[in-house]
């Protein structure tokens, strides 16, 4: 400013500095304001009521996988020999006319000897009244404890007629699987693979495509065309016929669990190139911005440029892709189990049911062995909502 | 304007020096009365413009200054009928009275009663109020030309064709300084510098010769050098085409430089208003004086550099959410009187010379 | 044909059903007696020959109207010249003679599924009849001298191909010289066509008539006649002009060969030998390729010179086409049948949808028929594994009988199957003529404790807190992986996957492994298997295909050194010999007799004997059995019966001869 | 540009060649070759193993010979006679079998990417512009159902549904009438009357991932500067939604549509085997278990060269509709 300007401004009559009147009252601003900043995002992720729905969906989900052998009413793998396919059980509150607690009627099971097709008709002489933490097969917790407790069921005598094959009453809300398998317990044991293996190799490639598309797109020239290469070449790889490469490297007594794991790792090494060309791309024209090239002149570290200036202006990309990868790693499990890669029974995933509904016996005749879809579909709903969520409520633009 | 020569020397970089509207400022062009707009969030409703009163004549050039958050953007965007959602004009007038042309009378509209995307309020935004915007980086365009987007708002405006349209486009652009206009209509906003775009901007805000022309900022961004430039440009500008303009800054520097009359805010509300002199010789309200006072000075201990010149005001400005009781700057003040200030907000006072005055220490 | 039939003295048509219905009622009662009688060399074809006769009384023969339609334009000489002066004369199943006309759809899965379409089409010497006695047909008859050395077929004089050449002796000789004999062509000879080491010898007595001579009793030989699997003619006519010896114009060939993209004449020879690559191959069967295989839709058309006529004196086949569509995933293919698209088919018609079909019978307008399947529920525990420990556990007979006795075979079959299947080892099935209820209800009854004590008894006593069984000495459990290809979701994965199960529960830990099927073959070729999971087949006619029996069949891996030991004579990397004195050189040597025994209930006499063996030892062990084999048959089809064995050895539902079936209503099907 | 493109095809060749080594490398890891699945399917399909034919198909497809002599052999025949080679399985030449496949499979899987961008931007945008009404939340769970149903499973639905509620075959691409007849304006009208299923199939998967993008980017878009300016501009409010910032958020699109066509067209592999269409997927899925050499590798090779050639479309639509993106550096 110029001298003048300056003698200018001297004119202005001082103003006493010091403290101002009503000091305490300032301070809890400034602290109302430090707060409100979390505040403003708890308030913002709140507002979106399907975001905070799915929150809960997503606490439900990760208690079931903790505690599916207590949540489930049976073991997987226990089947009923009357009731193969049976539909799901009717939960009624009504009996004799008055209302009472939830229950089901007995039923009784006939096979229909020219189609061999099992019918089911309900007893209205049996009920079984539904409760909570009743006793039944005992099952072990994380090695920890041993108990016959479960969260829901009815009391029915159940015999055992031959190995894991029952022979009673059970209580089967989803309906049964061609063996007499409880699906709802299937379903719940199956949580526990199908929603933390994959998420792993999601998290790898997500990191995988971060770095390397933003050194890619950061840096340019040589490094990024080195980069772009080998993304193109990466991509070009065919996937199907790679992964029945590595099946044949894996030893073939390796756990089938440990097996999936490892191939869904390696997935990983192969799957981050669709996020790493589209930050590459977003870095590419960001770094033209000027406020990168400010950040850049006035000696910004490159690591804080890009982590304090670029990451976030595409942080809702990156989330999007993200909750997008989860029902892509779900459904995957389904597709390797498709070229034997997969999981397959003994062990049970989402992938593992839905693979064996997946003909069309099931879906003329069973329709309810879909549901597995439907758990699929629901988490996916509670990540993509979540993650909407947190991405509008972190959005520095909103 | 003779009482705005200490400003003149900024100016003698450029060595051009004039600061004089030609056009009768007597005539009244917008009248913003008890204008309330309200941003309609989960947590609350937040008082942007809480009853803001002020003119601005044909010809006339406004300075709203104010800190941050005060609500001088959202009163720009007000007077446009362009405030985000989930923003609402709720209360006041915006009386724009638009100038005769061959195809019809002069008229007065109310901004505030329009509806924002309907065509009358579309045709007198861009056409006769335009605006600069504060970003000159990121308010045009990445993937557009410069041509393309000059060319879109005179066609929108004007009815001429499309090689009359990037003819005015060549000529604003040379009007505006710009070397070698024809090229610049073919290069992408990212082909220019910061300086280059706000003078694509200007060129753009003026192309439809706007009667009033509302400039956020357009300063803020730039180095100090290519600020002189702008402004003195904008000077011309205003004395070629005769538009009025509203100058939205916190920089007291320019608003010494540029206007004629000054409107401090201070959380939505009008705190004090006089012609430049007034406000920087006399000015009434505490929040004016500590906004003078927070002008960095040679030769005295600095507060505060440049770059925060904004927090040199003691405390900061209060979450919009818990706008405290009473006068809203009286925690901030050190000339608040405990159990007045902090119960009643004052009304606003005239005092002489047509000063206007928000604050208990000037009550009759 | 030079021959006139210009005989009108004539049955009326109601005196002409009465016959047919007579022989094919003959048929029908024997069909329900029990195993049937010997599969008879010696049965002249003079059971059906008068049936033939009174055809020829009928006057002229009758054709197709697509066919009439070809003559009346000159495009086709007349039918009566067209059939040999002896036609076959084929006993229709259904007991009426059928109507000419319209299309018989089914479904395929690709060139690799190309069996399905040739067993409807190959047409041998001979073939089964009702109660499985090989009957005369492309040949008219046969002679085999005592020991069964020299066989000499008659074939049917004035016999034509598909274009209308002549077929005779010559054609089997031209297969004999130029093909089997050639070694661009057939580096090797096949065992089928060998005795005691070495290749037969074909020589032509007249046009109709050629004498197979081997140097050791070959009594077996008619059942490689039966299908042209291994071709035992060729259309020499047309096949020169691809064999390099024999061809005018080389050039021409070579020039061929390359354009078509091969190496090497021999191979261009390979390609157009195939009838289904080819749709210019001539043909002797009732249908020939109207396009390639490749192709979505497979079309086979009647064959104009078909020599089979039906009791009527019709020319066979009844149906103008058979259309075969490609179907990649069984879900498509079991939505045709249930739209009613299918009109007659068991292959690829799977028992887990057996409720699917049933249901929909009506709303597709098609019925279910209910035959045997040969296939069985089995594990094969490899003998002779590379890990020296899981072989001395896998060779005591003990343990293979507790891991019989350890699976409750009633309630896997209700679990799984529904109850349709029956308990049972791996043995012939009940309609077979070597069926042996002793062998195939040993070691059946479930006796968890039983298989405890064997196991216990056998050296394996010691278990760990998990109740595993532990390698004796150590602290390791014991064991295995079982191989296989049943896929998820299907009645066979959950059927070893409970019979995994019941192993747990005597200690014994095996793993289920699904493999890609090549990884599979790989596996045991290699004798890479530890033990394997693979229904157990050929069990209608065990001593025409003992492979299974006799340990060579090593896709069923219950002893694959032992079996490559065999076939390759012991030249295979992987053969290993048995020990002495064990069990498997007695199956053998009883194979080896039965191989060269002529008399056919001393054979199956034999036969019994290598069973006994299979009840005491259990080489592999059978869990379930008899399973019910689905066919489905549009309403309307006519021609086919229900109840019969269904084995790849006699041609699956098409045991009964498909070119006999037809429409009610062939406008309806056109 | 253009020197760029030609810089980036000359780049194509050698990681063309590297592709086709690797394919054929892949071809070969899994133990065994042809000759073993095909002894499999022989004794599955009720053959016996006939070794001298096996040895008689080992000489032809030289399966005896080392790699490296196969794959040169394969590749000069590609490069000096545009022969691929023979199929073992299918007994053919490849070049026979594939095109036709190649053809529909692009036609299907390009329609089904049109298809779904005609479905996802507008309702992206939609969705992006009414955040949190109503329409928005139920778009929104719509499409994950269309993301969270495997495309299989879908198309086993639909084609049970046509079969039960509509009374339609939906399986296929042509009707029978067609599958042999050569091609001519009544077989593509028949194949129009067909592929709409399975396009729709394929395309509800992708089109909920689109959706999804759309709406995301175009919130970051919405805000940004040059909007209100063009708001102040005067210009039409759905005008300006649609040409600034859908303009700008439909970038990440671009970069990556080159190669949604490579995966599109793997991804209609399921959906085709369950609906059996006569398109790439099945096929190559049978060759590679089948070990079908040649065919796979031409298969793996054709899939690879698309990858790249979309990857190089890819770089210059960006390039195109994104002036910052400067190619030649």
């Amino acid at each position: 400013m110029s001298q003048q300007e300056i003698a200018w401004i001297d004119r202005i009559p001082d103003i006493p500095e010091g403290p101002p009147i009503l000091e305490e009252s300032v301070a809890e601003d400034e602290k109302l304001f430090v707060a409100s900043y979390l505040q403003l995002m708890w308030w913002r992720f709140i507002k979106h009521r399907l975001a905070v729905i799915a929150g809960v969906m997503f606490i439900i989900l990760y208690f079931i996988v903790a505690l599916c052998e207590w949540v489930a009413p049976y073991l997987p793998e226990t089947s009923f020999i009357q009731y193969q396919l049976s539909t799901p059980s009717r939960i009624r509150w009504v009996h004799d006319g008055k209302l009472q607690r939830p229950f089901i009627y007995g039923v009784i099971t006939a096979r229909d000897l020219a189609t061999n097709r099992r019918t089911y008709t309900e007893n209205k002489e049996v009920v079984y009244p539904i409760r909570f933490f009743v006793s039944g097969e005992e099952y072990e917790t994380w090695s920890l404890w041993s108990t016959d407790r479960h969260l829901f069921g009815i009391d029915a005598l159940i015999e055992e007629r031959s190995l894991g094959v029952v022979q009673g009453q059970g209580l089967f809300i989803l309906g049964t699987d061609r063996l007499g398998r409880d699906l709802f317990s299937r379903i719940v044991y199956g949580a526990r693979v199908s929603l933390t293996i994959g998420l792993v190799s999601v998290i790898i490639s997500l990191i995988l495509g971060l770095i390397l598309g933003g050194i890619s797109g950061y840096y340019g020239g040589t490094l990024d065309n080195a980069i772009q290469r080998l993304i193109e070449f990466i991509r070009s790889i065919p996937e199907i016929p790679l992964i029945m490469a590595l099946a044949a490297a894996l030893p073939i007594d390796m756990d089938i669990i440990v097996r999936y794991f490892m191939v869904t790792v390696l997935l990983a090494f192969v799957g981050w190139t669709g996020l790493a060309r589209v930050v590459r791309g977003r870095f590419l024209s960001l770094r033209e911005e000027d406020f990168v090239m400010a950040a850049r002149f006035s000696g910004s570290s490159e690591l804080r440029i890009i982590l304090r200036h670029m990451m976030p202006s595409f942080m809702s990309h990156i989330i999007a892709s993200l909750t997008l990868a989860v029902p892509g790693m779900i459904l995957s499990e389904t597709g390797l189990s498709f070229i034997g890669l997969g999981l397959r029974a003994p062990a049970i995933s989402w992938g593992v049911l839905l693979q064996e509904a997946q003909n069309l016996r099931s879906v003329a005749l069973a329709p309810w062995l879909l549901l597995p879809g439907a758990a699929v579909v629901l988490s996916v709903l509670a990540f993509n909502f979540l993650g909407d969520g947190i991405r509008d409520a972190a959005d520095p633009y909103a | 304007m003779p009482d705005r020569q200490p400003a003149q020397p900024i100016m003698e970089q450029t060595g051009n020096g004039h600061a004089s509207a030609p056009v009768d400022t007597d005539e009244v062009l917008l009248e913003i009365k008890d204008l309330k707009t309200h941003f309609f969030l989960d947590q609350g409703v937040v008082h942007a413009l809480e009853g803001v009163d002020f003119t601005v004549n044909r010809g006339q050039t406004i300075g709203l200054v104010g800190e941050s958050g005060c609500g001088k953007s959202v009163t720009a965007r007000s007077i446009l009928s362009i405030v985000p959602s989930p923003g609402r004009i709720v209360q006041g007038e915006i009386l724009f009275h638009r100038a005769p042309t061959a195809d019809r009378p002069g008229e007065t509209v109310d901004m505030a009663q329009l509806n924002p995307k309907g065509s009358l309020a579309r045709s007198i935004r861009g056409g006769d109020i335009s605006m600069v915007f504060q970003e000159p980086m990121t308010s045009l365009s990445p993937v557009h030309t410069i041509g393309a987007q000059i060319i879109e708002a005179i066609s929108l405006h004007r009815d001429c064709s499309q090689e009359e349209a990037t003819e005015i486009t060549v000529e604003m652009l040379r009007r505006v300084n710009l070397p070698q206009p024809e090229g610049v209509l073919k290069r992408y906003p990212h082909e220019l510098s910061g300086g280059m775009r706000q003078r694509v901007m200007i060129a753009m805000a003026l192309s439809c010769q706007p009667s009033l022309l509302i400039a956020d900022e357009p300063t803020t961004a730039l180095d100090v050098t290519t600020q002189a430039q702008i402004l003195t440009l904008m000077q011309e500008l205003q004395k070629e085409f005769g538009m009025a303009i509203i100058f939205i800054t916190h920089d007291l520097g320019v608003i010494a430089q540029m206007v004629d009359y000054v409107v401090v805010m201070y959380l939505g509300e009008v705190v004090e208003m006089a012609d430049v002199n007034s406000i920087f010789y006399a000015p009434k309200h505490p929040y004016t004086r500590s906004l003078l006072h927070s002008i960095p000075k040679l030769g005295r201990k600095s507060v505060a550099g440049l770059t925060s010149r904004l927090t040199a005001i003691h405390g900061v400005v209060p979450d919009p959410y818990s706008i405290p009781k009473g006068c809203p700057y009286h925690p901030r003040c050190h000339d608040a009187v405990r159990g007045v200030c902090d119960t009643d907000n004052p009304t606003l006072h005239t005092l002489p010379g047509n000063h206007k005055v928000r604050c208990v220490l000037y009550d009759d | 044909m030079t021959r006139k039939r210009t005989r009108t003295h004539a049955f009326s048509r109601r005196e002409f059903m009465r016959v047919s219905a007579i022989t094919t009622a003959g048929a029908v009662v024997v069909a329900c007696g029990s195993g049937g009688e010997p599969a008879a060399e010696e049965a002249a074809p003079a059971a059906e020959a008068p049936a033939a006769e009174e055809a020829m009384d009928m006057g002229t023969y009758k054709e197709a109207p697509m066919l009439a339609d070809m003559v009346s334009s000159g495009a086709l000489p007349p039918v009566d010249e067209r059939l040999p002066s002896n036609p076959g004369v084929m006993p229709n199943a259904g007991g009426s003679n059928g109507n000419y006309g319209g299309v018989m759809r089914r479904g395929f899965r690709g060139v690799s599924d190309r069996w399905g379409p040739t067993k409807m089409q190959d047409r041998g010497l001979g073939w089964y009849d009702q109660d499985l006695n090989v009957q005369p047909r492309l040949a008219e008859s046969w002679t085999i001298n005592d020991d069964a050395t020299a066989w000499t077929f008659n074939l049917r004089e004035g016999a034509k191909w598909s274009d209308g050449a002549p077929f005779t002796s010559a054609d089997l000789l031209w297969w004999y010289d130029n093909d089997l004999l050639n070694t661009d062509i057939n580096p090797s000879v096949n065992p089928r066509w060998q005795s005691g080491g070495e290749t037969m010898g074909l020589t032509a007595g007249d046009d109709y008539s050629a004498t197979y001579t081997f140097n050791e009793p070959k009594p077996l030989f008619i059942y490689e006649t039966l299908r042209t699997t291994a071709r035992i003619y060729l259309p020499g006519h047309y096949l020169s002009q691809f064999h390099l010896e024999l061809t005018d114009d080389a050039d021409a060939l070579q020039a061929a060969t390359e354009e078509a993209g091969f190496n090497a004449w021999n191979e261009y020879y390979v390609d157009r030998r195939w009838w289904y690559l080819n749709p210019e191959l001539p043909s002797l069967g009732p249908w020939k390729a109207d396009n390639e295989l490749s192709n979505e839709l497979f079309v086979m058309e009647r064959n104009p010179y078909f020599p089979f006529v039906d009791s009527g004196g019709h020319q066979l086949p009844y149906i103008d086409h058979v259309n075969h569509r490609l179907f990649e995933t069984p879900d498509v293919f079991e939505l045709r049948i249930i739209n009613g698209e299918i009109d007659f088919q068991g292959r690829h018609v799977s028992l887990d949808s057996f409720t699917l079909f049933k249901e929909n019978e009506e709303n597709g307008d098609y019925s279910v028929y209910l035959g045997y399947a040969s296939g069985h529920t089995a594990i094969q525990l490899n003998q002779t594994t590379k890990n020296p420990r899981l072989r001395e556990f896998f060779q005591n007979a003990d343990v293979r009988k507790a891991l019989s006795v350890a699976v409750d075979r009633v309630t896997l079959n209700e679990l799984v199957f529904d109850g349709l299947l029956t308990p049972r080892q791996y043995s012939p099935l009940n309609s077979s003529p070597q069926a042996n209820m002793g062998q195939a209800s040993a070691y059946i009854e479930y006796d968890a404790d039983m298989a405890n004590q064997l196991l216990d008894g056998a050296g394996y006593s010691e278990k760990n807190d998990a109740g595993q069984r532990l390698w004796p000495g150590t602290n390791e459990p014991l064991s295995f992986i079982v191989e296989g290809t049943a896929s998820p979701g299907t009645q066979g994965e959950d059927a070893i996957l409970q019979i995994v199960k019941y192993f747990a529960e005597v200690g014994i830990t095996a793993t289920y492994q699904y493999f890609e099927r090549s990884l599979y073959t790989e596996h045991f070729r290699a004798n890479e298997i530890e033990a394997a999971f693979w229904g157990g087949d050929r069990t209608v006619l065990p001593i025409v295909a003992p492979w299974i029996f006799e340990g060579t069949m090593i896709d069923r891996p219950w002893g694959v050194a032992w079996g490559l030991y065999r076939s390759s004579g012991g030249v295979d990397p992987n053969a290993e010999e048995p020990p002495e004195g064990h069990w498997i050189w007695d199956i053998w040597e009883i194979m080896d007799q039965i191989n060269v025994e002529p008399s056919d209930a001393r054979r199956n006499e034999l036969f019994t004997q290598v069973l006994d063996i299979w009840a005491e030892e259990l080489p592999m062990i059978g869990y379930l059995g008899e399973a019910p084999k689905l066919v489905i048959v549009k309403n309307g089809f006519q021609g086919y019966l229900e109840g019969f064995p269904l084995d790849d050895t006699t041609g699956d539902e098409h045991l009964l001869h498909t070119e006999t079936y037809y429409w009610d209503n062939p406008a309806d099907h056109s | 540009m253009l020197l760029y493109i030609v810089r980036r095809i000359l780049f194509m060749i050698p990681t063309l060649a590297a592709i086709s080594i690797l394919s054929f490398a892949i071809i070969q890891l899994p133990p065994g070759d042809f000759l073993t699945s095909y002894a499999a399917q022989l004794s599955q399909e009720g053959d016996l193993v006939d070794e001298a034919e096996l040895e008689a198909l080992a000489q032809r497809y030289g399966l005896g010979q080392p790699v490296y002599v196969q794959y040169w052999k394969w590749i000069k025949g590609i490069a000096t006679k545009g022969d691929w080679g023979q199929s073992m399985e299918w007994q053919k030449p490849v070049a026979e079998l594939i095109w036709e496949r190649l053809a529909l499979t692009v036609v299907l899987s390009m329609s089904a990417l049109l298809v779904s961008w005609f479905i996802a931007i507008p309702i992206g945008v939609y969705s992006a512009t009414n955040q949190y009404s109503i329409l928005d939340y139920s778009m929104t769970a719509f499409s994950f159902i269309g993301l969270g149903v495997p495309g299989f499973l879908l198309a086993l639905i639909v084609l049970y549904l046509a079969h039960s509620q509509l009374d339609m075959n939906v399986g296929g691409l042509f009707s029978e009438e067609y599958m042999l007849a050569p091609w001519s304006w009544a077989k593509i009208m028949d194949m129009l009357a067909h592929i709409w299923v399975p396009m729709l199939i394929v395309a509800i998967s992708s089109t909920a991932g689109n959706i999804r993008i759309t709406r995301a980017n175009l919130l970051d878009e919405l805000n940004k500067p040059y909007v209100e300016t063009a708001r102040a501009k005067g210009v039409k409010e759905t005008k300006l939604i649609w040409k600034y910032p859908v303009r700008v958020a439909m970038n990440p699109f671009f970069s990556t549509v080159g190669w949604s066509l490579a995966s599109l067209i793997s991804g209609t592999t399921l959906v085709a085997m369950v609906l059996s269409l006569q398109t790439t997927g099945p096929m190559l899925l049978r060759s590679l278990t089948a070990q079908d050499m040649y065919l796979a590798g031409t298969f793996l090779f054709m899939l690879s060269t698309l990858t790249i050639i979309g990857t190089l479309i890819s770089d210059v639509l960006l390039a195109i509709v994104d002036p910052r993106i400067r190619l030649e550096q």
